[in-house]
């Protein structure tokens, strides 16, 4: 039996798989390996980003700061590559920065009880305004390590690419489940989205935990915003505007509630891959023009998050609580 | 659409176009001008609107690759980050064609050709006509195109080179007017607010949309612009020339939308076996009130 | 049970709210090895007292030790590392997590750092046994009765081994069987030397149990005593500041219902998919239905059914003899049908609005979008209803998630009142109201009553149910088992065939 | 009494004190760096002046603020509104040159529009259970898109002064725009205080569920919120629209949904559901457009226009928060003791 409460993550699975055949179907060079991990590289740096965002949005917060801070971190990288620092130095520098960033607006959102989708959103108007002070032009990056890192990876049959950016994906991934689901801080996170007020009466460290969420997304984000230094060898301010809202909608369709408690990493995962699945579906059609596009991907949303209210009913699935 | 390629794949040329999006009137008639050349050569065109972002452009060029076009025509977004997706297009027998906006890359072995006009060149163009016309006697406001955007920069870069050389030439004001025609009159009007009219001489605005802004808030300001206050732009689309004809504004810089000719031509020679030149500038003329009312004619007939 | 030296102890406590002295002065101490329960009205300052010893609310004067030592927590954290372990009055605990998990937040067992699932379970399987709760604790606890949830937040509390063990209300939705274990279990506990503080209103359970008992009025503390040595009666007038007269269980007024009318609402063997089945029952007008059961047997889902939260899947219910289809609460009202629900908290206040509008919403919704209800008519009825139920609040204008839960319960009381219904709901109306409130309660449903207003009423409180029904319909199982009428309605009888 | 004190104590029960203290305190910046700002002439009979410019060019996004308090008070959100303006301005300019409709049936129309637009939204939200971040999205990326496609990419520039009347048109010497705040924001309170709306919207925001057991028609209420919102979106598009004579689908009401959003939460309610004050959201709008205009007037370099922006969003936050009030308070005991 599945429990109910899986059952979004495996509509959204369904529903990646209905639209790789039908593609598969449809165009020559769709169905193939090397599309499907052409996903893995091409998303990793969103897949991270909304790996962060599932822990804000699984405790009931919302993190709108973390385009910019791809967009900061990336230039600011870029500048100080060009300025001759080590990548031992710039890589850690930029995640501490980037880190302590997302506990400053943590700070915020706890001890002075202000909203988090005001002050992300206040922080995202800061990144991308220091990333525009730090570097208006866009910095091409030349260090051997990046193309060396950017060659990196497992060539398969087909010509199908595990690319290091795939790989570091999978690292975080790794990660993030175990911090979800083997970790103090992870059960902290699903008890803050289930009921504030209740986490606080239990003694959960509701402080610390809202400061760790938040650092946390916005590390990650900042691991994004190297890792799309990497996938495009710059850094340039205004990289990623708007990104924040497909990691949200990657979050949601991958079945997390944005009223907090409800969800899966893993699910995000899902709901990544679906969207980037839609854009290759695109791309491989490309015959819609500019605004065709945007009413398919806008439909296809509608379409899935429709699709996801069809759940099991709950009560029937729960019937034999009683002793 | 159904199947790409069913046997007549080799007569018919498939080519991926990548284009930024469709954030103003000039990239859509950008966009339409590509794909009524593609249609009339008979060419199969795979379009993708990337919605202002690089990561969409790159993504789309390597779905074009695992697709195995023919050949890829990106128009970037943004001038670096793009040196590891084409050298997977070169791996893979992909020749690739630069339009519009240039690409920062050292290895030119990367692309086929840029089909390319000169964000800089536009500028000093721009700078050039409005020296001459008052003297080098002038007091400019300047509406800048959205923050960080390469046009923006570059065309600042040029315009300022020139006026530099000019002592009595400044810019008292400047703001980002975000590329749109709302925000030309927004700015605009807090300028007016904020100094005297009578002390401005000219406005040079990034592209025509915010100096078709600017001019709005002249005219509800009761300044007649055009003659009270110089207007300068660079785009010269369709409605820049309406206003210039009605004495509105005074002087646009062309920017061609017709990039797809020469971008096909690059890609049919190469594919016959020709060689074909690493730039092929496409930069437009200075247009005036002279010729306004006759170009307006031309550009709105076809 | 003479140890005089004193486990926990609070000097001078004082706690201030925006227009009102929560707690005023409040000396309050516990000995090892003792249950000692505190007492009040609704709104004395109980819960307020808890949550200022657990750092829940920082205190604005007063001194605090336990064993010794000072006592300033900041949190309740640094209160359970100090060894008080709190149930507070109506936290759900966790819906999302699992049993499990709301049994060990914060202590799960871990090995190589990373959560030992496996033994996480077992641990808390273990725990439940002791309350005789055998459940699957991987799954999520909002799919669990309201009682079972109760359960799991006392097991919880009582888990961490602490010095002191604070139950603020604890039993409120449990029935006697479960109050039964829980009670050997704090026994044990007390006498492995643990201060217990025990907050109720059901003064049964006080006698039962507690050693020593502490009265708060008002946010002032009445005085200490041995439970042994204050006869109900005089704990009854410390807590209300006056005598209080009769109670309300009179047989008396129970008057004949005639048969053979049009009922006021019936019920005709109605089913719900995945809830009650087969249930019949009518209420006449001036009648009072008693519907009794274990935990889980059904009785909210009826009321459920009846107020349109859920649709029935075969049945009829009938209003005067006409069939009626009633889809939402909305349809309800219009029919003249209210319903008191039972998770206050939830589904009856609306807590950021002031006691005014949450007094005049459901009248508001009756009336419609276009005709408000004037800001004067509106004063009125609150100040009206503050006054007839005596609601412990400053004023009208006090949003009502600041007042006690017994003051909540009485809003949403006037609430339905002012509809003026046909046909009144109530399920558990008296959870958590204290025993002025509580006569006054069983008042009114027999002024309902006697009216000409039709009662369906769910009590866990066997006593009372019996004290007020005309007739007691007994499910087990989602299904109706018996119905005793007129005479034969005795507590007794109701166990019987609740145990049959 | 009604000395300034009894006046200021006023002005913070109803929690409008810290806005009006911000909004004074960006006016002040603007004094100092361009004092004759706010100097107010007559012209042909229309008033000019530094306050009259903010309000004017402030009325999109506050007209916006007062549908959005509503939704956000039943603890939606609504990030489709600047997609909306975008379509009531496409159909209006497409309606303007196609055909020969007189102004007010053209107005009616982008009105109808976005009265769609916001019924779509509430029926996603209420009728389907759709989260409202979700839902509205959905419309964010495709109502761009439909209004693209309604121009076909382009700017639709029209001649019309009857429509042109709605954004640049002045009445009694004030420009249009400001009236239409006024005429909204009265109509709204209205409405809200007139009828039973105002309580159903706070009680539903505030627990939907309790509201639903008082028999609150719950979803009723949250479709009429969404499809307010829509009707005051598609009359801020129909303005921008009017004020440039052109309907522009790419960039008009770009990322306004951020700074109504902004507005709503600087007024002080709280997006969480419940509570909400219109006439504050409009002063939010206020604050933010006198923001906006007081970085242009200062001359500061536009790429520093961001960081200004967040720095002073989050000194007018932290204004409102009681904690650093009460910071501030204790501050202030240590320095004077
Ligand atoms: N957070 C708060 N803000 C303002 N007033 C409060 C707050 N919490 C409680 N009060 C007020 O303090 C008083 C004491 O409330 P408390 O909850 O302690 O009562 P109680 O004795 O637990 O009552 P009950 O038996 O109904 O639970 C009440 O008048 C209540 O309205
Ligand atoms: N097995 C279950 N599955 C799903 N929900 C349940 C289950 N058991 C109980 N519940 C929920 O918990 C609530 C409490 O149980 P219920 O109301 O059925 O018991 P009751 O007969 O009213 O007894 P009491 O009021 O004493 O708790 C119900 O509203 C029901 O929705
Ligand atoms: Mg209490
Ligand atoms: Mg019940």
């Amino acid at each position: 039996m599945i429990p109910a409460r899986h059952a979004p993550v495996l509509v959204t699975a369904g529903l990646f798989a209905a639209l790789f055949i039908l593609g598969a179907l449809q165009y020559d060079g769709f169905g193939t390996l090397r599309v499907f991990l052409n996903l893995f590289t091409d998303n990793a740096f969103l897949a991270v980003t909304a790996i962060g965002m599932t822990f804000v949005i699984l405790s009931g917060g919302i993190d709108l700061s973390v385009g910019a801070v791809i967009a900061f971190t990336g230039v600011l990288t870029a500048v100080l590559i060009q300025a001759g620092w080590p990548l031992w130095l710039v890589f850690p520098l930029v995640l501490v920065i980037g880190g302590t960033f997302g506990a400053g607006m943590g700070c915020l959102i706890h001890f002075y009880r202000l909203q988090p989708f005001i002050v992300t959103l206040a922080g995202m108007f800061l990144m991308r305004g220091l990333a525009v002070v730090v570097s208006e032009r866009s910095v091409p990056i030349e260090h051997s390590v990046y193309d060396a890192v950017n060659a990196a990876g497992v060539m398969l049959p087909g010509r199908a690419f595990i690319s290091a950016q795939a790989i570091m994906l999978v690292i975080v991934l790794a990660g993030a489940l175990i911090l979800a689901h083997y970790r103090r801080f992870g059960t902290y996170v699903y008890a803050m989205g289930g009921n504030a007020e209740s986490a606080r009466l239990m003694a959960v460290p509701v402080a610390r935990t809202t400061i760790g969420i938040y650092a946390l997304s916005s590390f990650l984000a900042a691991l994004a915003g190297i890792m799309f230094s990497f996938y495009t060898s710059s850094g340039y301010a205004l990289a990623a505007v708007g990104l924040e809202l497909d990691a949200i909608a990657a979050v949601v369709i991958g079945g997390t509630l944005l009223t907090g408690g409800y969800g899966y990493v893993i699910g995000t995962l899902v709901g990544v891959m679906l969207m980037g699945l839609v854009q290759t579906y695109i791309a491989f059609n490309g015959s819609l023009n500019s605004w065709w596009t945007k009413i398919v991907i806008g439909v296809l949303v509608l379409i899935f998050v429709c699709l996801q209210r069809i759940r099991i009913p709950t009560r029937a699935a729960t019937g034999s609580a009683r002793e | 659409g159904s199947g790409s390629s069913e046997g007549g794949a080799d007569d018919q040329l498939t080519v991926g176009f990548s284009q930024v999006g469709s954030e103003s009137g000039w990239r859509t008639s950008f966009t339409q001008a590509v794909q009524a050349e593609a249609r009339d050569r008979g060419i199969d065109l795979k379009f993708s609107d990337a919605q202002q972002k690089q990561e969409n452009q790159i993504r789309a060029v390597r779905s074009f690759i695992a697709q195995g076009v023919d050949a890829i025509v990106i128009a970037p977004v943004v001038e670096t980050g793009w040196k590891p997706v084409l050298t997977e297009a070169k791996r893979a027998g992909i020749p690739v064609v630069i339009v519009d906006r240039n690409m920062a890359l050292e290895d030119d072995s990367l692309y086929l050709t840029r089909v390319a006009s000169d964000f800089v060149e536009e500028g000093r163009k721009a700078g050039r006509w409005l020296m001459e016309e008052t003297g080098g006697d002038c007091d400019i406001v300047e509406l800048q195109g959205t923050v960080g955007a390469t046009a923006a920069i570059d065309r600042m870069t040029g315009f300022n080179e020139v006026i530099a050389n000019y002592p009595d030439a400044e810019i008292v004001m400047t703001q980002t007017a975000d590329f749109t025609r709302a925000r030309g009159k927004e700015i605009m009007e807090t300028f007016l607010r904020a100094m005297d009219p009578a002390d401005i001489c000219a406005v040079w605005a990034h592209n025509d949309e915010m100096a078709l802004g600017a001019v709005i808030a002249m005219k509800e300001a009761g300044i007649d612009p055009g003659d009270d206050i110089l207007v300068v732009s660079v785009d010269a689309v369709p409605d820049i020339f309406k206003a210039m004809a009605d004495g509105d504004t005074n002087a646009t810089v062309e920017l061609s939308p017709h990039m797809g000719g020469p971008a096909f031509d690059a890609i049919e020679a190469h594919l016959r076996g020709e060689s074909v030149e690493k730039l092929i500038s496409v930069n437009g003329d200075l247009f005036t009130q002279e010729t306004a009312a006759e170009e307006y004619q031309k550009r709105t007939a076809g | 049970m003479t140890a005089a030296t004193s486990l926990l102890s609070l000097r001078g406590v004082r706690k201030e709210f925006p227009g009102v002295v929560a707690l005023d002065d409040v000396d309050f101490e516990v000995r090892p090895g003792e249950v000692h329960a505190l007492l009040g009205e609704n709104g004395a300052g109980k819960s307020t007292l808890i949550k200022v010893l657990t750092g829940v609310y920082p205190r604005d004067g007063g001194e605090m030790s336990l064993g010794g030592e000072t006592l300033s927590p900041q949190s309740v954290g640094e209160a359970q590392a100090a060894g008080i372990s709190t149930v507070y009055q109506e936290v759900n605990l966790l819906p999302n997590l699992s049993v499990a998990q709301n049994l060990l937040l914060g202590r799960e067992p871990r090995r190589f750092g990373l959560t030992d699932w496996k033994q996480m379970n077992a641990k808390a399987r273990e725990t439940l046994k002791r309350f005789r709760l055998d459940i699957d604790v991987t799954r999520p606890l909002g799919a669990f009765s309201v009682a079972i949830q109760q359960l799991v937040a006392i097991a919880r509390g009582v888990d961490q081994r602490a010095k002191i063990l604070v139950l603020d209300e604890p039993t409120a939705s449990l029935d006697a069987s479960e109050v039964e274990v829980l009670f050997d279990i704090l026994r044990d506990l007390r006498t492995a030397g643990l201060g217990v503080v025990f907050v109720t209103h059901f003064l049964d359970q006080v006698y039962a149990l507690s050693d020593r008992i502490t009265v708060l009025r008002n946010g002032r503390k009445i005085g200490t005593f041995e439970t042994a040595e204050l006869p109900r009666p005089k704990l009854v007038e410390h807590m209300l500041g006056y005598e209080l007269q009769g109670t309300a269980s009179s047989h008396a007024s129970r008057g004949t219902v005639t048969e053979g009318n049009d009922a006021a609402l019936e019920m005709d063997s109605a089913c719900v998919s995945g809830s009650v089945q087969e249930i019949s029952l009518a209420a006449q007008s001036g009648e009072a239905i008693g519907l009794a059961g274990l935990l889980g047997s059904g009785r909210t889902e009826v009321c459920r059914a009846l107020f349109g939260l859920d649709t029935l899947s075969s049945g009829r219910i009938r209003r005067n003899g006409r069939d009626v289809h009633i889809t939402s609460p909305r349809g309800a009202i219009a029919k003249g049908i209210a319903l008191c629900p039972e998770d206050r908290k939830a589904n009856g206040i609306v807590g950021e609005l002031s006691v005014r509008e949450n007094i005049a919403l459901a009248l508001q919704a009756r009336r419609g979008w276009w005709r408000p209800i004037p800001a004067r008519e509106k004063r009125a009825m609150a100040e009206k209803a503050i006054t007839d139920f005596k609601i412990a609040t400053p004023d009208a204008d006090k949003p009502v998630r600041l007042l006690s839960g017994g003051n909540q319960q009485k809003v949403i009381l006037a609430r339905w009142l002012a509809i003026a219904p046909d046909v009144l709901l109530l399920d558990e109306p008296t959870r958590g109201i204290d025993v002025g409130a509580h006569a006054e309660i069983l008042r009114l449903i027999h002024q309902l009553c006697e009216r000409g207003m039709a009662l369906i009423v769910t009590s866990s409180e066997l006593e009372e149910l019996v004290a007020f029904s005309h007739r007691v319909i007994v499910l087990r199982d989602f299904r109706q088992i018996a119905m005793i009428e007129g005479e034969d309605i005795t507590e007794d009888a109701v166990l019987q065939a609740i145990a049959s | 009494m009604t000395g300034p004190k009894s006046i200021i104590s006023t002005l913070q029960r109803h929690g409008a004190l810290w806005p009006l203290v911000a909004l004074g305190l960006i006016w002040l910046v603007i004094i100092i760096v361009n004092p004759g700002f706010f100097a107010f002439t007559i012209q042909d009979g229309r008033v000019f002046g530094g306050v009259i410019d903010i309000f004017n060019r402030g009325a999109p996004v506050a007209l916006i603020a007062i549908g959005m308090s509503l939704v956000i008070a039943t603890g939606g959100i609504d990030l489709s509104v600047g997609a909306v303006m975008a379509i009531a301005g496409a159909v209006a300019a497409n309606l303007i040159v196609g055909t020969d409709l007189p102004a007010p049936l053209i107005i009616l129309a982008g009105l109808g529009a976005g009265l769609a637009a916001g019924l779509l939204n509430g029926t996603l939200v209420a009728g389907f259970g759709i989260q409202p971040i979700v839902a509205t999205l959905i419309l964010l990326v495709a109502g761009r898109g439909v209004a693209q496609l309604l121009n076909d990419g382009q700017i639709i520039t029209f001649q019309n002064e009857a429509f042109a009347f709605v954004g640049v048109g002045t009445l009694l010497g004030l420009p249009m725009p400001v009236w239409l705040v006024l005429f909204v924001l009265a109509a709204m309170l209205l409405i809200t205080r007139r009828t039973a709306l105002g309580l159903f919207v706070e009680a539903v925001g505030a627990n939907a569920s309790a509201s639903h057991y008082a028999g609150v028609p719950v979803r009723a209420i949250k479709l009429t919120v969404y499809a307010i919102a829509g009707l005051c979106a598609a009359l801020a598009g129909l303005v921008a629209t009017a004020d440039i004579q052109g309907a522009d689908a790419n960039n008009v009401g770009l990322w306004i949904e951020l700074d109504a959003i902004l507005a709503v939460v600087i007024g002080g309610t709280s997006l969480m559901g419940g509570r909400y004050s219109l006439v504050l959201a409009v002063v939010g709008a206020l604050i933010i457009q006198s923001l906006n205009t007081a970085v242009v007037l200062s001359g500061i370099p536009p790429k520093f226009n961001l960081v200004i922006k967040s720095a002073v969003i989050v000194a007018v936050l932290m204004l409102q928060s009681p904690v650093a009030q009460a910071q501030l308070a204790s501050l202030r005991r240590r320095f004077t003791a």
